[in-house]
Formats: C-alpha cells, structure tokens, sequence
C-alpha cells in the first residue's frame, strides 16, 4: 500500500492546550482503501489529533496536506468539504431533531425548492437498515438510547461521499452484532477506496478490522505500524510505555469471579416495574456479589437500573433493602440508602462540565452530607488527589475542569464519584465506557475488591466477556423484560448468554 | 477568578478617573456633621439596591434562571414597608421591626411562589417570573391605592437614610447580605451545588442534590434581596410609589452580573464580580448625571460603555484587537473551545 | 397630564387657556359640588355608557383624575366601562375598538401621546360615537372627530413658573443659577414645561440654566439627580425648577441631606398643587407650585349631558388653575382635596 | 412519517391552541357583544405588529438565543421613518426601504458581535435596547405626527371581509409574513440549522452547518422583523415617537414562550408564536370587556390570567406526556 500516493498527511504536529501539551511532533499518514487505527492509552491525544484535523481546533505548528495539496482547515464545514466525514466520541447529534433530520442536516435532499422530508425519511431507513437498525426515524433522537444514538451518528457520516471517513471510538457503547455490522459497512467501503480512521480500545476489533496502526503516548508519536506485524503484547507495550517483561506481571494479575460466598440479601426488588419502560420484574441481589444484566441494544438494561436507583420513579412493584420496605422517588433517595449509579451517558447524566474534576468528584458524597457538612477544601483535595492516583486519571491535576478531560479521564471521574461515596450497592452502566485496556483491568479488580469488602454490584456491560469474567449472577434482558437468570459456574458460556439475549432458541 | 475580575476593574477605575476630569474632588472624602461624605460614598450609597439584587440575580442565574420580577417585589416591599408605618406618629422603634418584618417575610413568600412556579410547575423562569413582574406592581399599587403615600415617621428613613459609625446604614445592610451570600455559597456546600445545578441539572440531579429545593431557595434569596433594596429605596424618600418604584431594575441587574462575569447559561458565579458590575453601573448613571450629558443621550452613552465592557471581557475580541493572543495563542483559545466542547 | 410618566409631547399651541380664568375660582370643592347637584336635576333621564380609556395610574395626579371622573360619571347614573392603558398607546386604541365593538355612548379619554389616533377615531366617528378629550390634546386635523378636548396648557403653566422666577429676582444680581429637574424623556408635560420656562427666562441674561436632567417624575431618581448636581455644582445653585411635585420633594430631600436650607438657600420651584406641595410650602421648603387641577369629573360630565341632549360645545374647554406662593400655604392647605 | 400527523413535540402547540379556544368561549359567554367576528380580527388588528416581532423572536429563540432590542427598534424605525417622511419630505418609496433597513442593520451588527466575540445575546441586545431608544430621542424627543397620503392610506384603508367585518392591510402583511416563516422554519436549509443549533450550537458546528453564517443570519432576520413591525406600527399610530413600543420586547418574548417555543432553544413553533400573541391579546380584550377594572387590578388580573395559561398549558402536556409514555 505504502507505494500509493497518500491520501492524508499529518506532519510534525503540535497543539497546546494551557498546561497541556495534548499533541508533539505527531504524525499520520493515510492511504486510500486501508482502515487505520489510532491506538493509545486515554488522554494519549487521539481524539485531540482528530480534532485539530477536521478544524475543530486550530492547529499549533505542523502542516496537513490532502492528496499532495497542503491545506488549512479551520471548520468542520471545511473538513466535510474536503470529503472528511467525521463521528467523534461524544455523540455530537442535536437530540432536539428527529432521526432524519441529524442524518440530513447540513445536506438535505430539496424538491421544488423546499426539504423533501418523505424521500429522507425513506433514505434514512435504508441507511439505518444497512447497519441492521429499524427504528421510526421521524422521532425524536432524545427518545432513543446512546447506542442508537452512536449508530445514528455513524449513518450519517456514511451518507456523505467522503474520501476519509474518521470514527472516534465508535463502537464504545454497541455490542457485539452491531460492531459486526458496522464492520461489513467499513469493509465495503474499504473497497470502494476510502481511507478511514479508527479509534477503538478493543483489541479485538483493532486486530479485526485494521490495516495499520498508529500508536500514540502522551501525545507524542510513538510509531506507525502494520497490525498484523505486531502482536498484542508489544502493542500494549507501546501504548503504556512499559516493556514487555512489566506487562507481563500486570496481565497475570487477570481478574476471576468474585464468588461472594454469603447468600445473605442486600437488595429485593418484587414486580418492580414501570409502564412503557420496564416490564415487572423480580430480582435478588445479596450482599458482595457481583449482579451482571446482560442483554441487546435497547433491551432495557439502563431502564431496569435506573428504576432500581429511583431516577426514574417505579409505578408499580415494591422494593426492600436489607428488610427494610423502601420506595426510591427520587436517586436522592437511593443515595441515601447507599447506593451509588453510574450512568452510561456521562455527557448529559454523568459530568458537570463547568466544575473542576474535584468539585465533580465530591459531589455525591457531598449531596449525601447535606450543605451545612461541608467537606474542607484539604479533605476534598485529599480524596481528589486519592482517587486521581488510584484510577490514573490524566492530567493528574484535581483544578482542571472535567470537560477538558479527555473521553476516559471523564469516565474514571464519574466511578470516583461513587467509590468515594462508599455504596452498598453500586450500580454500574457501561462504566467501561470508552476506558483503555489498563484502566480497564483496574476498574474490574476494583469490583472484586468492593465485593470482597461485601458491597453489592449491579454491571451492565455490552462486553460478554467482561460480565462472564466478573459476575457471580448474570440476568438476560429481552424487550425490556428481565427473560432469565444464570448462576456463572463454569459450566456457563457466552453462547448461552447469546442465545438468550437474541430470544432464546 | 482574577482574570474575570480585572477587566471590570478596569472599567470602574476609568469610568471613576473620568470624574476626576470634571471634578477635581471627585475623589476627596471628607467628614460633615459627622457623616462622610463624598462622590465615592455616594456611589455606594446610590447603589445599595441594585447591588442587592444584582446578588440575589447572580444565585438566581447561576442555576439557569432569571428572576424579572426584582422590580416588581422592590415596589411591593417598599409598599408595605411605608403602609405598615403610613400612620404611625410615635417615634418607638416597634412600627419599624413591623415594617422590616412583614415587607421581608413577604417578599420571601413572594419570591418562593417564583421558585416553586420554576421547580415544581416546571415553568420556565422569564416567564413564571414575568408573571409577578405584572401582577406585582398592580399589588404595589392596590396596597397604596395608587398614591404615593409620604411617610411621617421619622424611625423609617433609618434604614435608607440614616448612618452609622459615620457610614451610610444601607452600606452595612449591603455588606451584611453580600458577606452572608458569601459565605453561604462559599462556606457551605450550597454554592457548589448551586453551580452544579446550573450547568448539568439531570446529573446533578443523579448526583443525590435537590435541585428543585435549590432552585426555590434560590428564588426567594433573591425575593428577599429585592425586598431589602425596596425597603431601602422606599425609606430613603419616606415615601411609597407603586407605580415607579424599581422600574427597569431587573434589566440593571441583569447586566450587573453579566458584568461581573457569571454567564446567562447557568454554572459558575461571581458574587465580587456583580458588585463590581453594580457599581460600574451606578457610576455610570452617576457620572452622566454630574458631567452634564443631555437627558436625551443618556441611553445611547449607557449602550456604549455596556458594550465596550463586554467586548473587553471577550478573550475573542481581545486577540483581534490588543494581539494578545498572538503573545499566548492557546492560552486564549481555552476559553471559546472549552466551552463548547467536551 | 401634571407629573405623569407617561408620554407624550408637544401640546400645540393653544394658548386660549388663561390666567384670567383661574382667577374666578381657586377652590376646585366648590365646583364639584356644584356641578354635581346640577346634572342630577337637569338630565337624569337618560343613562348613558360611557368608555373611559385612561393613560395609566402613574403619578398621584393621574389617580386623583381617574377617581374624579370615574365618581362622576357613576354619582351621574351612568354605566362606565373604565380601561386602563398602562402607559401604553397601543393598550389605548385596542381599549377604543373595544369600546366601539362594545356600541357605548360616549368616549372620553386621555390620549397617552397626542398622535397617532386618527385611524381609530375615524372608526369612533363612523360608528356615531362621540369622543371627549381629556387633559390632553390630540393632534389631529380634521377636529369634526371629537366634541371637545378639556384639559390643562403645559407651556402655559412653565412660563407661569418663569414669570414668577422673574419677578422674585427682579433686584437680584445676576448670575441667578439655575438647575432644572425634567420630567420623562419625550413626555408632553416634560417637554413644555421645559420650553415655556425656558421662554421666559432666556429673556434676561442674567438667568442660566446651568443643569437640566431627566429624573423620571420620579421621587427617588429626583433624588439622586439633585444629589449630583449638588455634588458638582453645590452652593453655586440659586434655584431648583422641577417639572412635578415628586421630583422636588426628593430634590429638597438631597438639599436637606448636603447641608443646605431648601427654599432659602436654593430657591424651589415645582408644578403640581397636591396637597404635599402645600405642606413643603408651609414648611418653608418649597417657594411656588404652579397648579395643574385633575378634579374636572363633573366639568366633563357635565360636557357629555349636554351633548347627548344636543347642545353646541366648545371645542377647547380649559380646567380653571393657578399659581400658589409659600405665603399662601398656611391658609390653604385644610382646603386642598388631593 | 407524515409530517402534518399530530405529533407528540407538537403539544405545547396544541395545548395552546385549545387554551385559546376555551378563553374565547369564556369571554363570549361572560360579556355580550365578545362573540363577534370583528372582536377576533380586532386581534390581529391590534396585534400585527405584535406577530410580526414575534415571528423573528421566534426564530432567535429557537436558536437558543434572545433579542431584547425590539421594542426599541420599533421606536426607532417610527422615528425615522416619520421624520424622513414629513422632515425630509422623501418619498415612501424611498423611507419605506431605509426604515427596513434601520433594524436589519443593527441586526447584522448585533449577530456579528454575539458570534465573533462570543457575547451574550442578552447583553448585546440590552445594549441594542439602549442604543436604538437613545437614538431615537436624538432624532428627536417629541413625537412627529405623519401625515402623508400613502401612509394615510395604509393605516385607514379597510378590507372587507366575508360578515360585514374587516381587517386592516398591516394584518394580510403579518399573515404573509408568518406564512413565510413557517415555510423557512420547517422547509429551508436554514430553518433546520436554526433548529440545530438551537438544539446544541457544538453539535451543530461539529456536524459542520455553517453555525456563523446562520447565528447572524437570525439576529439580522429578527432585526428585519423588528422594523417591520416598526413600519406597521407607524401605519397604525400614524407617528414617530421616541417612547413608542417601550417594554415590547418583553410581551414578544412572552408571547413566544406562551406560543410553546423553548427558551433554552431547539424548540418551538412559528405558528404557536402567532397563537401566544393571539392569547396575550384576548386577555387585553376580556379586561377592557370587564370594564371595572382599575389600574392595578388590571395588572393583577393580566398576571392571574397569564397565570391560570401557563398553569393549565402544564397540566395539559404533563397529562399528555404521561400518556405518551403510557402509550
Ligand atoms: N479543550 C481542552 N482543554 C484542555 N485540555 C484538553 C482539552 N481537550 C483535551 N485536553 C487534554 O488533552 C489530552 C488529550 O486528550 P484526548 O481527548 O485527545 O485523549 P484521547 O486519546 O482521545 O483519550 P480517550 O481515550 O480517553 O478518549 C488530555 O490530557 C486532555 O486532558
Ligand atoms: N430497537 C429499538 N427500537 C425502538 N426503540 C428502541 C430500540 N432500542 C432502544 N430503544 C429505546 O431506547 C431506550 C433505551 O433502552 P435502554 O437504554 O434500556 O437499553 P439498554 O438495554 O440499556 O441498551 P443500550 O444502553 O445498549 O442501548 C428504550 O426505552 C427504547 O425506547
Ligand atoms: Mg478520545
Ligand atoms: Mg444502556
């Protein structure tokens, strides 16, 4: 491949950010018809590379040149002029339009000078379709979840004849079917010569469906590579800048179940549901075990948790938590008994962009204490600092404001919120979220750790592997109805859990 | 902090040395039958209302909201402030606490019926708020009958006219509630849940916080500032007028706080910063007052020094204009781009 | 009208309003009274409705006006659709067409600004409804559109203030300075006053008007603006005129608090003759009011009576005013209705 | 699918309607002589200009932002116009398109300083506020009466409508106007950005719409429609005057926000708009009806009115929602 003209040049590199150096001296070169992947630890500086090269921000020093021509870029208009389309990794859609109108907008189809809604109505369901989504594309995209979202985000950028198509950790929040059908859609147009750019913390994936890899550090550039000529180890390697011999160590220290090994009850939910959201369902959690729902996009999961947390208020069913009747109106409620939630949606649920990742950090445990205890500012500083050192959250600086971290660091902020909290019953929605490999394995061993120390968790993930790692009990989710329980011996295997969730054959 | 303090500084500093021009005591205070008075002092004094509000406005805005209503309650408070005492002829100090005490709960009431209206009806703020902003000048009024009802009794004009330990009293009563504003939202977890609040409710909500308390809270701090500054301007010309009395006011304190640095979206507050922008603003009126300004000019010199404030205030306009970004290019950027993107 | 916010300009020039008729009367009770008893004799046979659309309730004045006409036309039997404007001009050409839409007999009402009512005033005509001006005129040149405009002469009553500037200085030395506290910006009564004032001090040099600012009729901006002025120009300040009554109380307020002896040290002038301005007066605070009379209820029913019964009606009708010195005060202030 | 189907983001519109519907029906059984034809087209009689503001505000408040300088650039355009025309002694032909011009101008200004300074849209439109007010007494602090032949003619001329009523020419020029509106709004290019970045400004500048172009696009739009309503206001009192339309800004937004559009932007409707005018206007009509009113119960009662609105208007989608999620 190396022999074609290159599509894309990225060359010496530098973008500042006040007391950031989120990019030096980087690099990266794009071929037509290659998938390219941008590897790297969070906050290593890929999605800030993406950025500066489609205009969002403006670039430092370094030239970017576009099939031979150099060029400026100062817009996403300009970008998606030059036939860049881009998904980046927060779902960047207006939730206040329909489904059409975010795969449309800025491109819409005109007949006798006005929108032609009925042709991009049925031009959106054909897009949808192709990545195997029937959803009504006239609502609104609020009503649907991330995962919808992410996949409507996706078609979009499809929709344009781009020549460089970017995707920023597209697939953080799809599972497994839906990773593969966005594969076949990124094979196709592979095919048909467009270069793409691929972010993603699965490995997996990464080896899957890349043609070469770049790794980045720091925000340096570390080095540009064939994937299939390079292993697992040493990519890793790279990417955390440790040799092969320290990885080795941390990769033994590979989590198991937990196997809590009371049976005794923190949790009981009996026909707990609400109407048009969550079928009734009953649900048991005991004390130190790790509670897995498993389930397809949409399958109710998220519902199912934040009505146990009260953020959605139940309509029928009654709760106890260690035999006391409770009935959760408000997730205040539900903190005060010691549960903690951690929702899939960080941009609009999870952070509060104007505060400080302490402020961010302590709020929880500061909403419990009421506004009359308030914490001193050196106990707030001690437990950012704590938590900031225990979670590796980069930059390690508890005054920068949350919503200048980067994807990962946010998402490790929002797990310290409730750690610090000290739950009984933490409740866990995709909080892998968008988290590199070490950060991920930390997280897991955490979870052990908590349910050592008799803590219950509830662990919604779209990873089959990671809930059969770490769950003691696993429930399926269908339709928005809990469909079937498992206890995780051995025995249990991911074509089980699989069989369930698509509708039990 | 200090970055968005220093332009307003600036501002007031000039506006102030422009006075120097016209008036070579301008800034010279001296002591007169045991007050002390002078331009400065004056400033302050004037100003007492609008920095009142302008404090309750900054919580109020900070959460998200607006409050349009401020003008309004002035008038109520400074109406039931001046009817309670209207026939008293003793010199006792009871009518007064009478007076401070009914118009102040009042005006809390008043203020909670906006704070529920937004947090539990779920109305939006310009809105509930431009409900009392109407119907409270007309209870103004309904409670003078339409007059402007000139106060007797001599205990009342203390709070807006009387002085203390050579000081006007109305000074104390601004620094009393700043001090307690401050330190509630500073001392206390309130003000990090009122920012909370303000820039992500749903989280915040997830969180565990209140917000729809918050936002009541909020609300009637800001009726009982409004009711202070109403006692304050109504005891100062011992006298009631529904029909006038805060006109226009809620719009000051709008700017004084965008002034001082708190933005329109909610999240972070600068109570220093308002008072600075209130007392830009009351500078200013006093200035064109003093200097002679024709009365019919009055608005257009007003838009232009609230604009040159804002544009000082843009770090955009700042690079294009002084090239200080040139110096510091990222530096600069942080502040467009960290707002918009996550 | 007297002291209001509200907003209008330019009165014209009718100048047939007259000292000479304030002459007959200097006690507005009597006339009330009077009329009143008349018009229950005369023509209670037939009740009228009547629309009155007023400007607003924005001073104490204009109240005082609301309620004398209002007290009239219902102590007249007659059925009153009231509507207030609040202020507004739009609010009062709806409340018309309302009034119209409604088939009432009579209109009355204080035009908010003097122009702009040609439209609606030709729908009052072509629907027979006839329509009295109060207070205030309205510029229209076509005048078979309304039965008659009763009311004050703005201009007028500023000259009165000047003249008696005039004459209290007449052995003063010159220079007499003067500051001048305006009503609200582009109201009619703010920008005659002015001007009528204006007129007869620049006659002489030794008068010069070294401020003028607007203090919105308002007390508390009163105040402030005499503060500052007294903050720049302090002792060097012979005379205060202030276009209404509220103004110069806060005026004489601000004097009182700089240190110095208002109606003394600073000469005041101010127009309204409520029955605070007496009491400043008597006190010896304030020098001259110039009085503007709200009370003409009766006056103008009376006016209404006479037209439904037929009868030929004036086109200007002036309210009977005056002038009031300090010397004055005492006497009259047990007299003063409002 | 169909666009035209009553659909759930529509329920504030809905509720509004019905809301006006029922207070309709409540003056025309309370006072005799309400349910009349005229007594409705006297609402948009009295209002055009009011709707012509408050399609424009429609549109920057559906971007997320606001413009306070309205009601004063009403004043101003009156002012200008009135003294080009009886002053100057130009032409309409020549004032009608330099008054358009007055708020268009300010608007671009006003746009560009929100978008390239990243000011606050109610501070630049505060300042707006002042500034076309004060220019407006410096053109002069009394009002000019216009008397002028095709100005006459516009504020006198009736058309006939079916019924023995009538409706002025300014109305078929507000009806024109939302009728464009709603075409923009939901049919154009630029409708759909206004929506964008209503609905979240990064977003839109990350999906690539042209987010600088669009932003003082709409502030210059709402200008437009500002001197506009300035011109029809002229028409209607026949008069430049510095103090006209004072306060406006604030019915308009009112009138915006009761018509269901959001104030934190991304939603909202041009023809709810035109019914929150409508609304405002009935409650001014049901007053004057009432007739007893003083002065300050008038305001109380315009408060409680607007009140027991906004109330039911809560209740309604509230319920509905429900029932939305029920469904
Ligand atoms: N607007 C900003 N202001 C200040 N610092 C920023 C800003 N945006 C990014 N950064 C910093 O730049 C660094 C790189 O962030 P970037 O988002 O590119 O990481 P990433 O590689 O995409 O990580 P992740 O895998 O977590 O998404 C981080 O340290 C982040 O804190
Ligand atoms: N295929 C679909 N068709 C229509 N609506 C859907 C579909 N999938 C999800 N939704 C909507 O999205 C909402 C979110 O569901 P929920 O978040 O509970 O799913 P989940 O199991 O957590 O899956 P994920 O978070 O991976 O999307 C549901 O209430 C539903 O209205
Ligand atoms: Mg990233
Ligand atoms: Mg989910």
């Amino acid at each position: 491949m190396a022999q074609q003209l290159a599509k894309l040049e990225m060359k010496n590199i530098v973008k500042e950010f006040p007391g950031v150096k989120a990019l030096s001296d980087v690099q990266l070169s794009l071929y037509p018809g290659e998938v390219h992947a941008l590897m790297g630890e969070n906050g290593a500086g890929k999605s800030t590379l993406i950025k500066v090269l489609t205009g969002v921000y403006s670039i430092d020093q370094g030239t970017v040149t576009l099939e031979g021509k150099q060029v400026s870029i100062n817009s996403p208009l300009k970008a998606q002029e030059l036939g860049i389309s881009t998904v980046y990794q927060e779902v960047n859609l207006c939730s206040n339009l329909s489904v059409t109108e975010n795969i449309f907008i800025g491109r819409e189809i005109k007949k006798y000078g006005r929108l032609a809604w009925k042709e991009m109505n049925q031009h959106a369901e054909k897009l949808l379709e192709r990545l195997q989504l029937n959803i009504d594309v006239t609502k609104l995209l609020s009503s649907y979840s991330v995962a919808i979202q992410q996949m409507v985000a996706i078609a979009r950028a499809l929709n344009v004849s781009a020549k460089i198509l970017i995707l920023d950790e597209p697939t953080s929040s799809l599972d497994r079917d839906e990773v593969q059908q966005l594969f076949a859609v990124m094979r196709q147009l592979k095919k048909d010569g467009l270069a793409i750019v691929f972010v993603s913390h699965f490995l997996d994936q990464i080896y899957e469906i890349t043609d070469r890899l770049t790794v980045l550090r720091n925000g340096e550039w570390i080095g540009e590579y064939k994937t299939e000529a390079i292993d697992r180890m040493e990519l890793v390697s790279k990417m955390i800048g440790k040799d092969l011999a320290e990885l080795e160590a941390i990769s033994s220290k590979t989590t198991d179940i937990s196997q809590s090994d009371t049976l005794e009850s923190m949790l009981q939910a009996n026909e707990v549901g609400l109407n048009g959201k969550i079928s009734p369902f009953d649900l048991e959690l005991r004390k130190g075990e790790i509670y897995g729902l498993a389930g397809l996009l949409g399958s109710g999961r998220t519902e199912m948790a934040r009505v146990l947390f009260g953020a959605d208020k139940a309509d029928k069913g009654k709760m106890t938590i260690n035999g006391k009747d409770v009935h959760f109106t408000t997730p205040r409620s539900a903190i005060l008994n010691k549960i903690g939630f951690c929702s899939e949606n960080r941009k609009t649920e999870g952070i509060i962009p104007e505060l400080t990742v302490r402020e961010n950090m302590i709020l929880a445990i500061q909403s419990v204490y009421g506004w009359f205890r308030y914490l001193s500012r050196a106990k707030q500083m001690k437990i950012a600092e704590e938590y900031i050192q225990l979670l590796n959250i980069r930059p390690a600086n508890p005054e920068q404001l949350i919503k200048n971290l980067s994807g990962g660091n946010q998402q490790k902020v929002m797990l310290a919120r409730w750690l610090v909290t000290n739950p009984d019953l933490l409740i866990l929605d995709e909080p892998t979220r968008g988290i590199d490999i070490g950060a991920k394995t930390e997280i897991m061993k955490l979870m052990t750790h908590l349910s050592k120390e008799n803590k219950s968790i509830l662990f919604i993930s779209s990873e089959i592997e990671e809930i059969l790692r770490t769950c003691d009990r696993i429930a399926v989710l269908r339709d928005r109805k809990k469909v079937q329980e498992f206890d995780n011996d051995r025995e249990l295997t991911q074509q089980d859990l699989m069989k369930e969730m698509a509708g039990g054959m | 902090m200090k970055t968005k303090l220093f332009w307003p500084i600036i501002v007031l500093i000039l506006i102030l040395v422009i006075n120097l021009f016209f008036d070579r005591s301008f800034f010279s205070i001296e002591l007169r039958n045991g007050h002390l008075t002078g331009s400065l002092i004056d400033i302050l004094n004037r100003g007492a209302p609008l920095i009142l509000i302008s404090i309750g406005m900054t919580l109020v805005i900070a959460t998200k909201g607006i409050d349009l209503s401020v003008g309004s309650i002035i008038a109520m408070s400074g109406a039931i402030g001046a009817m309670t005492v209207a026939d008293t002829a003793s010199e006792g100090s009871g009518p007064l606490w009478m007076a401070i005490g009914l118009s102040l709960i009042i005006c809390l009431v008043v203020g909670g019926w906006n704070g529920l209206l937004v947090s539990r009806v779920g109305v939006q703020p310009i809105v509930a708020t431009l409900i009392l902003m109407v119907a409270g000048r007309g209870i103004a009024q309904l409670i003078t009958g339409g007059q402007i009802t000139t106060v007797y009794y001599e205990p009342y004009s203390f709070i807006g006219g009387g002085y203390l330990l050579t000081l006007p009293f109305s000074v104390f009563i601004v620094a009393f509630v700043f001090l307690m504003a401050v330190l509630l939202t500073r001392k206390t977890a309130l003000g990090l849940f009122i920012e909370s609040v303000g820039s992500n409710a749903d989280a915040s909500r997830l969180a565990g916080i209140n917000s729809k308390n918050i936002m009541l809270m909020v609300y009637m701090f800001s009726g009982l500032c409004a009711g202070v500054a109403g006692l304050i301007l109504s005891s100062n010309v011992m006298s009631a007028d529904g029909n006038n009395a805060g006109l226009w006011f809620e719009l000051d304190a709008i700017l004084a706080v965008v002034i001082g640095g708190t933005s329109l979206m909610g999240g972070r507050f600068y109570l220093m910063g308002t008072v600075i922008g209130a007392l830009i603003i009351q500078s200013l009126t006093t200035t064109i007052y003093s200097i002679g300004v024709p009365a019919e000019t009055n608005l257009v010199v007003k838009a232009l020094v609230v604009l040159v404030v804002c544009l000082l205030q843009s770090a955009e306009f700042r690079r294009k204009v002084f090239g200080i970004g040139k110096v510091k290019p990222t530096g600069e950027q942080k502040g467009r781009e960290g707002v918009t993107l996550s | 009208a007297c002291g209001s916010t509200d907003e209008s300009s330019g009165n014209g020039e009718n100048t047939d309003n007259g000292t000479e008729q304030t002459a007959e009367d200097t006690k507005p009770e009597e006339t009330n009274s009077d009329t009143e008893e008349k018009e229950s004799d005369d023509q209670s046979a037939e009740k009228l409705v009547i629309g009155f659309s007023q400007v607003g309730a924005e001073s104490e004045w204009r109240t005082a006006n609301t309620k004398s006409i209002q007290n009239a036309i219902k102590d007249a039997g007659h059925e009153l659709k009231f509507s207030d404007a609040q202020q507004k001009q739009e609010n009062q050409i709806k409340a018309i067409r309302s009034f119209i839409t409604q088939k009432v007999d009579a209109i009355v009402f204080s035009p908010v600004v003097e122009t702009g009512f040609e439209t609606v005033l030709r729908e009052a005509k072509d629907a027979g409804i006839p329509v009295f001006l109060v207070d205030r005129a309205v510029d229209v040149d076509d005048d078979s559109l309304w039965v008659t405009f009763l009311g004050s002469d703005f201009v007028e009553e500023g000259r009165k203030a000047g003249n008696w500037l005039v004459e209290e200085m007449a052995d003063q030395e010159g220079p007499v300075n003067i500051v001048e506290l305006q009503g609200t910006v582009g109201s009619a009564p703010a920008i005659d006053r002015k001007q009528g004032f204006e007129e007869i001090v620049s006659k002489e040099d030794k008068f010069e008007i070294i401020k003028s600012q607007t203090g919105d009729f308002t007390r508390a901006k009163g105040k402030e603006v005499m503060e500052a002025f007294l903050k720049s120009d302090g002792e060097n300040i012979d005379v205060l005129y202030s276009h209404n009554y509220d103004m110069a109380i806060g005026a004489i307020q601000a004097i009182e608090e700089y240190g110095l002896k208002p109606g003394e040290d600073i000469k005041i002038i101010g127009v309204d003759a409520v029955r605070g301005a007496f009491e400043a007066m008597a006190d010896g605070k304030m020098n001259v009011t110039i009085e503007c009379n709200p009370l003409f209820g009766p006056q103008l029913v009376e006016l209404i009576e006479k037209h439904a019964a037929g009868g030929e009606i004036e086109k200007r009708i002036a309210v009977e005013e005056s002038m009031y010195t300090m010397d004055q005060a005492e006497e009259l202030l047990p007299t003063r209705k409002y | 699918m169909n666009r035209l189907s009553l659909d759930y983001k529509q329920l504030p519109l809905v509720a509004t309607i019905s809301l006006f519907v029922l207070m309709f029906s409540f003056g025309s059984l309370r006072y005799t002589g309400f349910f009349s034809t005229q007594v409705f087209l006297n609402l948009f009689i009295n209002n055009a200009f009011l709707i012509v503001i408050a399609v424009g505000m429609t549109f920057v408040i559906v971007s997320g932002g606001i413009d306070l300088s309205v009601g004063s650039v009403i004043a101003l355009t009156s002012m200008v116009t009135a003294s080009l025309t009886m002053e100057a002694q130009l032409s309409p032909f020549i004032v009608v398109p330099i008054s358009l011009l007055v708020g268009t101008v300010l608007g671009v200004i006003q746009g560009a300083l929100i978008h390239f300074y990243n000011l606050q849209p109610f501070i630049v439109t505060l300042a707006g506020m002042f500034l076309a007010r004060g220019l407006s007494y410096m053109i002069s602090v009394e009002t000019i009466a216009i008397d002028h032949p095709f100005f006459n003619f516009m504020a006198n001329s009736q058309i006939p409508v079916p019924g023995g009523n009538f409706i002025s020419i300014s109305v078929v020029i507000a009806l024109i106007v939302v009728f464009i509106a709603m075409f923009v709004a939901h049919f154009t290019k630029f409708g759909r950005n206004v929506y964008a970045i209503g609905g979240s400004e990064q977003s839109a500048m990350l999906m690539g719409l042209p987010v600088a172009r669009t932003k003082i696009l709409i502030y210059t739009l709402s200008g437009f429609c500002a001197s506009l309503a300035g011109l029809i206001f002229t028409f209607y009192m026949l008069s430049g005057y510095g103090l006209h339309a004072n306060g406006m800004e604030l019915d308009t937004i009112a009138a915006v926000v009761i018509g269901g559009t959001l104030l934190t932007g991304g939603a909202g409707y041009v023809a709810g708009s035109v019914v929150g005018v409508l609304i405002l206007g009935i409650i001014q009509t049901i007053i004057v009806f009432e007739g007893t009113l003083s002065s300050w119960w008038t305001k109380i009662a315009i408060g409680a009115l607007l009140l027991l609105f906004i109330v039911l208007q809560r209740v309604i989608v509230w319920r509905s929602e429900k029932k939305h999620a029920n469904g």
